[in-house]
């Protein structure tokens, strides 16, 4: 039988916490068949622009299509490597700099599946899920960020 | 009564438009809709976009129903 | 004029927290040229042998060299990678099943940068650096771990 | 005075041979010591191990000077 799996939320209003990210990892300790971890954060930068120096980024999305693709993915990935856990979050709303907005978490019995799977995660994360960051410069222009 | 179909806009686009979400007569299909809506929005022209159709992103020219669910999605940017 | 590096103390005795995680995310936050940090997390795991299952393992390191070696791979890895910091923790002593021995943080203003290097940097730790693990068993035998 | 030398042994090394640190008569080379160290300690024969001088682990013979550290390493594993 099919395992049907509903759109689990990975949006997180504001930032996201280290105390968040420390919750995290204490809740895998009892999962004893785990032998690495990979984590990936994204964090803001303040980046120089012509317009001005960036002081937050501003997210928004689209949802529903991005809680359903997020489930594509998520199931896509399983299949392809041996994981143990898989976890997603991205934050809404302004995210200043130095905070964190992204959070991917993957852990397998050995480390080079839950390495591989957080790079590939993190990258179809950034080309496949409805996501926009709007730059908010400190000479109060804002601008929409283009990923690279 | 012609149909009525919902359009959401997102981050830049919805920015250009003045309005996240549009309610539009249902013109059949997504190339007919776009090209509707380069003429009621010329400062689309000069943008990149995609469409969703039902939170799934169309490839190509796709006919549209009642009550089915239209966005405009700009270049993502998350992470 | 060449940068004299003094070997940075990489080993902890015992596990190493969540807790310490968190701080070590938190200190990163005044760093805001940074774009993405990289963690890979060792946990031990309790692996079932014909001898008994694990329930720890006891590390031992021939200190100075470890040290050296870190200090070595450490530039290395700064010189072939855009890096804005490196650290490197590693657990001596007896660390339980589902806790933490290995915690590898890299940062770097382009995610890819953070990731390649971490990758190379646990594979280079697990290869390079004179560290041996004891595993404990339920059976109360011992086994000498031997990395794959 | 014959020169002596200090040896660590460690991990599965140091459990087989019953210690850690080894004081002995310096053999002026480490292919002569290794050779040395196989017959006073038979169960090392079915060991992998290499040596390090001054904490460098060595790729060939070497020649071994006084005060010089050597040490003895089985397969390393950690992480």
């Amino acid at each position: 039988m099919e395992k049907v799996r509903s759109p689990k939320n990975i949006f997180v209003q504001g930032p996201i916490s280290a105390e968040k990210i420390a919750q995290s990892i204490s809740n895998h300790s009892s999962k004893t068949d785990i032998g690495g971890h990979s984590i990936f954060l994204g964090q803001i930068r303040a980046d120089e622009k012509p317009e001005g120096k960036v002081l937050a980024i501003a997210y928004t999305a689209y949802e529903d299509m991005a809680l359903e693709k997020a489930v594509e993915i998520r199931e896509e990935i399983f299949s392809k490597y041996p994981l143990t856990c898989m976890h997603i979050h991205h934050s809404l709303g302004e995210i200043k700099v130095g905070e964190i907005c992204l959070f991917v978490f993957t852990s397998s019995k050995h480390r080079k599946a839950a390495m591989q799977a957080c790079d590939e995660l993190v990258e179809r994360i950034k080309a496949e899920l409805p996501i926009w960051g709007k730059e908010i410069l400190d000479s109060s222009a804002t601008q929409w960020k283009v990923n690279t | 009564m012609p149909e009525r179909i919902l359009l959401k806009a997102f981050g830049m686009l919805a920015e250009k438009m003045g309005t996240d979400t549009l309610e539009v007569k249902n013109p059949g299909s997504s190339e007919v809709l776009k090209q509707q809506l380069l003429a009621q929005f010329p400062e689309l022209k000069d943008m990149t976009f995609r469409m969703a159709l039902d939170r799934k992103l169309l490839q190509a020219d796709t006919d549209i129903s009642q009550g089915q669910e239209i966005a405009l999605l700009p270049p993502f940017s998350g992470g």
